[in-house]
């Protein structure tokens, strides 16, 4: 016997589920879903869990997170109840679940909370460099004394460490809520994480199979790889990429440098103008911690290339204030989105498939069992 | 065509598109029948009735081939009158001629025996022509018609129809049972009716005021039908008028009085029981017609108290009955609400009422109040009194009523902008918002409602208590066959029409005859309904 | 009658008009069309629509369509069905295309 | 701006290709004249009166006054403007399409003479001729005015009536000849209404087109020869393309008037019909004629139409041979069908397994529909009792949402389908594919079990909505407007469900929305009743005073 809480529906609809209501449900979202499979169908029977309120029902599903926003059903929909909407909500809403901090829940709930938080992460990182950083040098462009790499690199591994424990527990709570999995061997376990977990990381293949988010997985992998390549360049080679050497144009660390940048400026930049053109189904509305995510993301690529090109201009001030302003976005655009709010989805995106596969074993073991 | 010619006679069968041709063979029936004496003319067709149909026989009539005409098609209820028609129009003589029914009689009832069936159809045609070879040819008289109506019921329909009738100029006697004009649509109250933005109250209210200043509209209420005789366009009808006890419109100050005075009490039928009236019964709404209080002398003791405070009581009239003559007869008796058994669904708890019962609710209150708080939610259960299933020792109305759906969503959403925060489910089998009224469900959902649908199969819902507080149990198919449990405030059932009591007594006088169901059945579902 | 003047040519002569191309265009064809449907069904008397189709080349639905044009003018009537579920049609009495 | 013939060019712009004309006036501050803005008002008034006289809708032209600093204004007026032209579609020339046609519409010649009627009634279906029978009967004069070569709508067309199951053939032939026979009907097929004009209380003054048959109708005998000889063969609307008809034809077996009627847009010139000709009927030299008739009250009985279900892209009508709409599978198992038995159109294989989506172009936001079309699930349910009477060893399944048997009997009749084998699914189809073997595969959620499934079927049959028919008429009135609501069905009182928001017009059946056959009939009476009313209030008939027997009282 389900219990049932008719709130629910309302806090969805707080994360932008405006129109889920209307659903009559006659099932064409789920049959033009090119995503749903057997097994995991989606979207009506989320939508059903919400409307009910089947709080335990929704919060256990991993099928939020299989669906790529393609917007077919939303397209589809005879009563106009944009279920593609919906689910993007229901991923919020999954999202300020998982993390136990709390802190999800508030950005996700008022944008003033994020844009404080957001400006004073700005403003200490900015305070604590100017606390921290070396001289001075204004005759040449020296970001090395301005501020030695291996505070940087301090910096970064307190930040990496504290997110990737953040980010894990929220993933392990997430695995709490969904996998109902208890009997089936360790060494599947790993096996399956890394069928599954690391070539959807790598690839993020499942988006291609949506029918017309070809271009949007272009843009997805370009984001990923631009991101990727910094991410490495900034944490594990910082000392050749924060230089003052200058290196040649077809220097790896330069061109990757170059090549991520473009990646990720074409790739935010598609995000952005699609969501302000509305053209499409799937970006006709945006929650405000999109916005945020992207324009932080948009702000931190551009002030990159700035103390690039200052650097190679050899204009020693301004390369000094890019760079901080550049930390200064850096860490809330880490501390908040990646653990917090719209970027952690890079965690559980691939985990929840790999949970969704834990689940479908252990269920195909109990059927065993029994038969 | 006169008498002195000899008799000639055409025989036509249809075909009825297959309704008659797929089991009786056609062209053998035409085969036999040709043979027969005094058969000049034997001719099959897919359609009799159609145009071409009729111009076969015109064109043997015109010609003089034919005098008497057979035709073997459907029952003479439907078409009867179409070839009487058409042999008119070829100046032959309308009653020489003979209507078989080939099809109800034969192909329909003997589909199984295709052969027999044929060879009853010549029987039968043989027959018809035997009978027409001794017929004599009939002439029509004329009986004048009285040019006026009496309209049985005052409820939204025979309202309208009076009007109508009125304004065209005829003389409309409107019969009602009870003291107001009114019926089912004026307790509705104050609820809008979908799609329009009129109350029902409205609606009523301005036909009775236009019924009003039509000066050839008698109108009778707090009558009953006694007896009815004589033959289409005239009929002569009596009417008991019972008396109202009261000798005009007593003043506000009276009227103030005699709501107090009388000690007799019970439930009031205007507002669904919802509250309570005494024996002297006001009327019911602002526009009531009569404006004249009546007393109830079911529920009268005749303690008189009432005649000290008002003078126009006078509790010595006596009924009158009174005779009319009419042309016709107009039967608007319309529906009562399905009244659910003890325990059905836990009617009679407290926390469960009808649709009927809330909306009395709401226009006796303004509000929603059950147990004097209101409700945080509510949950309607469709389909009681409708689409039941017939089982052993049980009533069982197997029809859909049509009108609960849309009114639940009515009232549904009707309260819903008065109790924003409240929660409503809606247990249903099919959400039968037709037509318009898809917007209604539409704009129900949009408002939050939630739609739980079952599956008889499955067992109905189930209303049980825990705390003294309502609780629905339900299979809803929408969400993988699960088990709910609905907490609620107030349970609703949605119940549906049955034919008002006046139908059955009234069918009985006028010799009308009754569908399965108890409602009154049409010439034909599709040609005259 | 022969020296009867048509009003068709005095329509034509008032108002100077022809029939558009395409439509004296279609017409050739679909005339092709049921005289190669009348031709087979002449030669090898019954046939289901699938061998009108293989003999004449010409698309199931389309020779079926005419067939049913045919049948409705009463020059095709279909004979037995077969097994699985398709007719055969052949000419009825002496056809003229 | 003042040269005289500017209305023409206007007119002229619109016949030779565009969709519409936007006049962009100045203000009243014009330098050159002062009262620039009326006159041109009065040109494009004028300009819309001669478009509305050939069947062009006048809301093509619009005008507004726009000045230098308007921009926005201007955006915005155009951008309505667009969206309206869209609506409206591109321009068909209403009256007979073509280029030939064109050149004999113009050759229409006033008849003289006046032409006065009790009641206009527009549409010759089941409405149409209930409301007309009913009126004559009353002893009014009627005009019944049909724009197709023959009366009886849709419903003659079809195969059986639910609940009871008899032919409907057997209700709407008779009515058919009723109406034609009937001494206070008149009736005019082929026949276009172009212009109504609302002059005064119960006066209307309509202008009707009555189109050249091509045929003699005095002389025709119906006997189908000049069909025979023709060599056109075209698409047969009246099976809805199923099979062929000529491009001389008689429209059907049973039309009334049982007459030939010659489509001069397809005809080829031959002459062949006119030559073969027994009775010597064919008659090419046949000018329309224009009809000025005065009318005391109108009765709109135009019906619906069918959502075209090629704008359900996902159901691939028009594309797989095998999906047909409900509207063809009646045609199939009606008694005069076009083949000899059901048969699916791609190859004439007698279907073992057919699949019926319910909701096509109802209920549905994406086509603009929400709405319940009302008759969807019960002609569905029908079809499928008759699909098992016709093919006993077929499967039938229906795919629903809600299966909506609401009326006197239907629920019964929904339940013996079940009885009777039918199989009804709970899922909207989301998608419909065609296989190479001709089969035709429906993809759904099965929402009782919560799974995706794909399914074959030899056939499937969308079972369309039903859309208003009556914008055309609308636009033709003049000198008041009949409210309609968002689809453009008819808005009625709620306390007299036929009487339109204009004096005098009244609306019967499907003009007021969608509504099953007893549905239609009862509002068609109920318009005839009503209107008999209006008339003899015109007429100011005396009422007899009746005496009120005293109620208790008074």
């Amino acid at each position: 016997m389900a219990k049932v809480n008719p709130k629910l529906i309302d806090e969805l609809k707080e994360l932008g589920a405006f129109d889920i209501s209307a659903c009559y449900s006659c099932g064409v979202c789920t049959a033009t879903c090119p995503l749903a499979q057997e097994g995991h169908e989606f979207p009506r029977k989320i939508i059903r869990y919400a409307i009910l309120g089947l709080e335990d029902k929704l919060i256990s599903s991993t099928e939020p997170w299989l669906c790529y926003y393609c917007g077919e059903c939303t397209q589809s929909c005879p009563r106009g109840a944009d279920p593609a909407g919906f689910m993007m909500a229901v991923r919020r809403y999954l999202t300020t679940h998982y993390d136990f901090t709390g802190f999800s829940r508030r950005f996700y709930r008022s944008k003033v909370v994020e844009l404080i938080s957001t400006i004073l992460l700005f403003t200490v990182t900015v305070l604590s460099i100017y606390l921290v950083h070396g001289p001075i040098i204004l005759t040449r462009v020296d970001l090395d004394s301005f501020l030695p790499p291996h505070i940087v690199e301090l910096g970064d591994i307190v930040i990496l460490v504290v997110l990737s424990a953040l980010l894990l527990t929220n993933v392990y709570r997430m695995y709490r809520l969904t996998v109902m999995a208890r009997n089936i061997p360790f060494t599947a376990y790993i096996k399956e994480f890394v069928r599954t977990v690391v070539p959807h990381f790598l690839t993020q293949i499942r988006m291609l199979k949506c029918n017309r988010n070809t271009l949007n997985w272009i843009m997805h992998i370009l984001i990923v790889y631009g991101y990727a390549t910094i991410f490495i360049f900034v944490v594990v080679f910082l000392d050749l990429f924060q230089t003052n050497v200058l290196y040649p144009i077809y220097s790896p660390i330069r061109l990757g440098g170059y090549i991520a940048s473009a990646a990720l400026l074409i790739g935010a930049g598609y995000a952005i103008y699609g969501r302000l053109r509305k053209d499409t189904v799937m970006r006709q509305y945006s929650h405000s911690t999109d916005w945020f995510f992207l324009t932080l993301l948009y702000l931190v690529v551009i002030t990159g290339v700035l103390i690039d090109a200052f650097k190679y201009m050899g204009l020693p001030m301004e390369t000094y204030i890019a760079y901080t302003v550049h930390l200064g976005l850096v860490t809330p655009l880490l501390v908040l989105e990646v653990p917090f709010a719209k970027w952690s989805h890079l965690a559980y995106r691939p985990f929840a498939i790999y949970f969704t596969r834990l689940n479908d074993l252990s269920k195909a073991r109990t059927v065993q069992v029994t038969a | 065509m006169e008498g002195g010619n000899k008799i000639r006679i055409g025989v036509y069968v249809c075909h009825c598109g297959g309704n008659i041709s797929d089991v009786v063979n056609v062209k053998k029936v035409v085969e036999e029948v040709r043979k027969e004496k005094d058969v000049v003319v034997a001719r099959d067709f897919m359609f009799m009735c159609s145009e071409a149909g009729q111009k076969l026989i015109e064109d043997d009539i015109r010609s003089g081939k034919v005098n008497a005409v057979v035709v073997a098609s459907c029952s003479p209820r439907l078409h009867e009158a179409t070839f009487r028609a058409a042999i008119t129009r070829a100046g032959g003589n309308p009653y020489m001629y003979y209507h078989v029914d080939i099809r109800e009689e034969c192909s329909w009832v003997h589909e199984d025996n295709k052969e027999e069936a044929t060879n009853k159809a010549v029987r039968q045609i043989k027959a018809a022509i035997a009978y027409l070879r001794h017929a004599e040819p009939l002439s029509k008289i004329r009986v004048n018609c009285e040019r006026s109506v009496l309209v049985i019921g005052g409820g939204i329909a025979g309202l309208r129809a009076a009007l109508d009738l009125a304004e065209s100029g005829l003389t409309v006697y409107l019969v009602e049972r009870a003291p107001f004009l009114g019926g089912n649509a004026a307790r509705i109250g104050r609820v809008k009716v979908f799609p329009y933005e009129k109350t029902a109250i409205d609606i009523v209210r301005e036909l009775i005021e236009r019924l009003r200043k039509m000066g050839n509209v008698a109108i009778y209420t707090n009558a009953e039908v006694e007896n009815v005789s004589g033959y289409v366009g005239n009929f002569d009808v009596t009417i008991r008028v019972n008396p109202r006890y009261f000798r005009g419109k007593p003043n506000e100050y009276e009227i103030e009085e005699l709501k107090k005075i009388c000690p007799r009490k019970t439930r009031d039928e205007f507002s669904y029981g919802v509250s309570e009236r005494t024996a002297i019964m006001l009327p019911p709404f602002n526009g009531a017609y009569p404006e004249i209080p009546a007393i109830d002398m079911a529920l009268c003791d005749k303690c008189g108290l009432c005649t000290k405070v008002c003078n126009k009581v006078d509790l010595s009239q006596e009924s009158q009955i009174i005779h009319l003559k009419v042309g016709a007869i107009v039967v608007a008796t319309g529906f009562k609400p399905y009244k659910p058994e003890k325990g059905e669904y836990g009617y009679g708890l407290p926390g469960v009422v009808t649709l009927q019962e809330l909306v009395g609710i709401i226009n006796r209150y303004g509000d929603v109040v059950i147990n004097g708080k209101r409700p945080r939610s509510i949950a309607f259960i469709y389909c009681v009194g409708s689409r039941q299933r017939r089982e052993e020792g049980r009533k069982a109305n197997e029809y859909c009523s049509r009108y609960c759906c849309i009114a639940a969503l009515d009232v549904a959403v009707t309260i819903k902008e008065f109790l924003k925060g409240v929660t409503i489910y809606h247990v249903v089998r099919d959400v039968r918002s037709y037509g318009v009224n898809e917007l209604l469900f539409e704009e129900a959902s949009r408002q939050g409602q939630i739609i739980i649908k079952y599956d008889i199969d499955e067992g109905e819902p189930q209303v049980t208590y825990i705390n003294g507080k309502p609780i629905v149990k339900v299979k809803d198919v929408l969400t993988e066959h699960m088990e709910l449990e609905l907490p609620v405030d107030l349970v609703v059932l949605v119940t549906g029409m049955e034919p008002s009591d006046g139908t059955a007594d009234i069918a009985e006088k006028l010799k009308i005859s009754r569908g399965t169901d108890g409602f009154l059945q049409e010439v034909h579902p599709n040609l005259g309904p | 009658m022969s020296k009867r003047e048509f009003t068709l040519d005095k329509l034509k002569r008032e108002l100077g008009i022809q029939p558009p191309k395409e439509l004296t265009e279609y017409v050739r064809e679909i005339t092709t069309i049921r005289s190669k449907i009348i031709n087979c069904l002449r030669k090898d008397g019954e046939l289901t629509v699938k061998d009108i189709s293989l003999k004449t080349g010409l698309p199931e639905n389309i020779v079926f369509w005419h067939l049913m044009t045919l049948f409705k003018y009463g020059i095709v009537e279909p004979t037995e069905k077969t097994d699985d579920g398709y007719y055969k049609y052949r000419l009825r009495g002496e056809a003229h295309g | 701006m003042f040269i005289n013939d500017k209305p023409k060019w206007i007119v002229l712009a619109l016949e030779s290709g565009f969709d519409g004309v936007f006049v962009a006036a100045d203000g009243t501050d014009c330098p050159y004249l002062r009262d620039c803005t009326e006159r041109t008002a009065r040109h494009v008034k004028e300009a819309q009166e001669l478009l509305s006289g050939k069947g062009i809708e006048p809301e093509r032209v619009k005008m507004a006054a726009i000045c230098s600093v308007c921009g926005e204004a201007f955006s915005r007026l155009i951008n309505d403007f667009y969206s309206r032209l869209v609506e409206l579609g591109p321009i068909r020339v209403r009256a007979m399409g073509g280029d030939i046609s064109q050149k004999i519409l113009e050759r229409a010649e006033l008849v003289q003479g006046s032409f006065e009627y009790d009641v206009v009634v527009i549409g010759g279906g089941i409405a149409g001729m209930e409301a007309s029978l009913d009126l004559a009967e009353m002893g009014f004069k009627v005009l019944l005015v049909e724009r197709e070569p023959t009366i009886g709508g849709k419903m003659f067309l079809l195969s059986k009536v639910f609940p009871t199951l008899d032919c409907a053939s057997c209700i709407s032939t008779p009515k058919m000849a009723a109406v034609a026979h009937h001494p206070n009907i008149d009736l005019w097929t082929y026949s276009e209404i172009t212009r109504i004009d609302v002059k005064g209380r119960g006066d209307f003054e309509i202008t009707i087109l009555r189109k050249p048959r091509f045929v003699n109708e005095d002389l025709c005998t119906g006997c189908g020869t000049c069909e025979e000889v023709c060599p056109v063969i075209l698409p047969k609307e009246y099976d809805y393309g199923l099979r062929g008809r000529k491009a001389a034809y008689i429209p059907f077996d049973t039309a009334v008037p049982k007459k030939a009627v010659i489509d001069i847009d397809k005809c080829i010139f031959c002459g062949q019909c006119e030559r073969a000709c027994p009775a010597s009927a064919i008659d090419f030299t046949q000018r329309p004629r224009i009809y000025r008739v005065k009318a005391h009250a109108i009765i709109i009985a135009t019906g619906y139409r069918l959502f075209p279900a090629e704008r359900k892209v996902q159901y691939g009508y028009g594309k797989v041979p095998n999906v047909i709409t409900a509207m063809q599978m009646e045609r199939l198992l009606s008694p005069t069908r076009p083949f000899n038995s059901v048969l699916r159109p791609s190859d004439g294989k007698e279907p073992s397994s057919i699949g019926y989506v319910l909701c096509v172009g109802s209920r549905d936001r994406t086509v603009g529909n929400p709405r319940c079309s009302q008759v969807c699930c019960m002609y569905s349910i029908k079809q499928a009792q008759l699909i098992l009477g016709a093919l006993p060893l077929a499967d039938v399944t229906i795919y629903y949402m809600d299966i909506r048997a609401y009326g006197k009997g239907f629920e019964e009749f929904y339940q013996k389908a079940k009885a009777m084998g039918v199989k009804f699914v709970r899922g909207r189809v989301a998608r419909i594919e065609g296989l190479p073997n001709g089969n035709v595969r429906v993809i759904y959620e099965d929402i009782d079990e919560g799974k995706v499934k794909l399914a074959e079927h030899d056939l499937v049959v969308l079972s369309v909505g039903l859309l208003p028919n009556n914008d055309d008429i609308l636009s033709k009135i003049h000198g008041a407007k009949i409210a309609v609501d968002e689809l453009g069905f008819i808005v009625t009182d709620p306390s007299a469900p036929t009487q339109t928001n204009v004096e005098g017009i009244f609306a019967a059946g499907c003009a007021t929305g969608p509504k099953d056959i007893p549905d239609t009939i009862l509002e068609a009476a109920s318009a005839a009743a009503r209107c008999a009313a209006y008339l003899r209030s015109l007429r100011q008939e005396k009422v007899v005073p009746v005496e009120v027997v005293a109620n208790g009282g008074r």
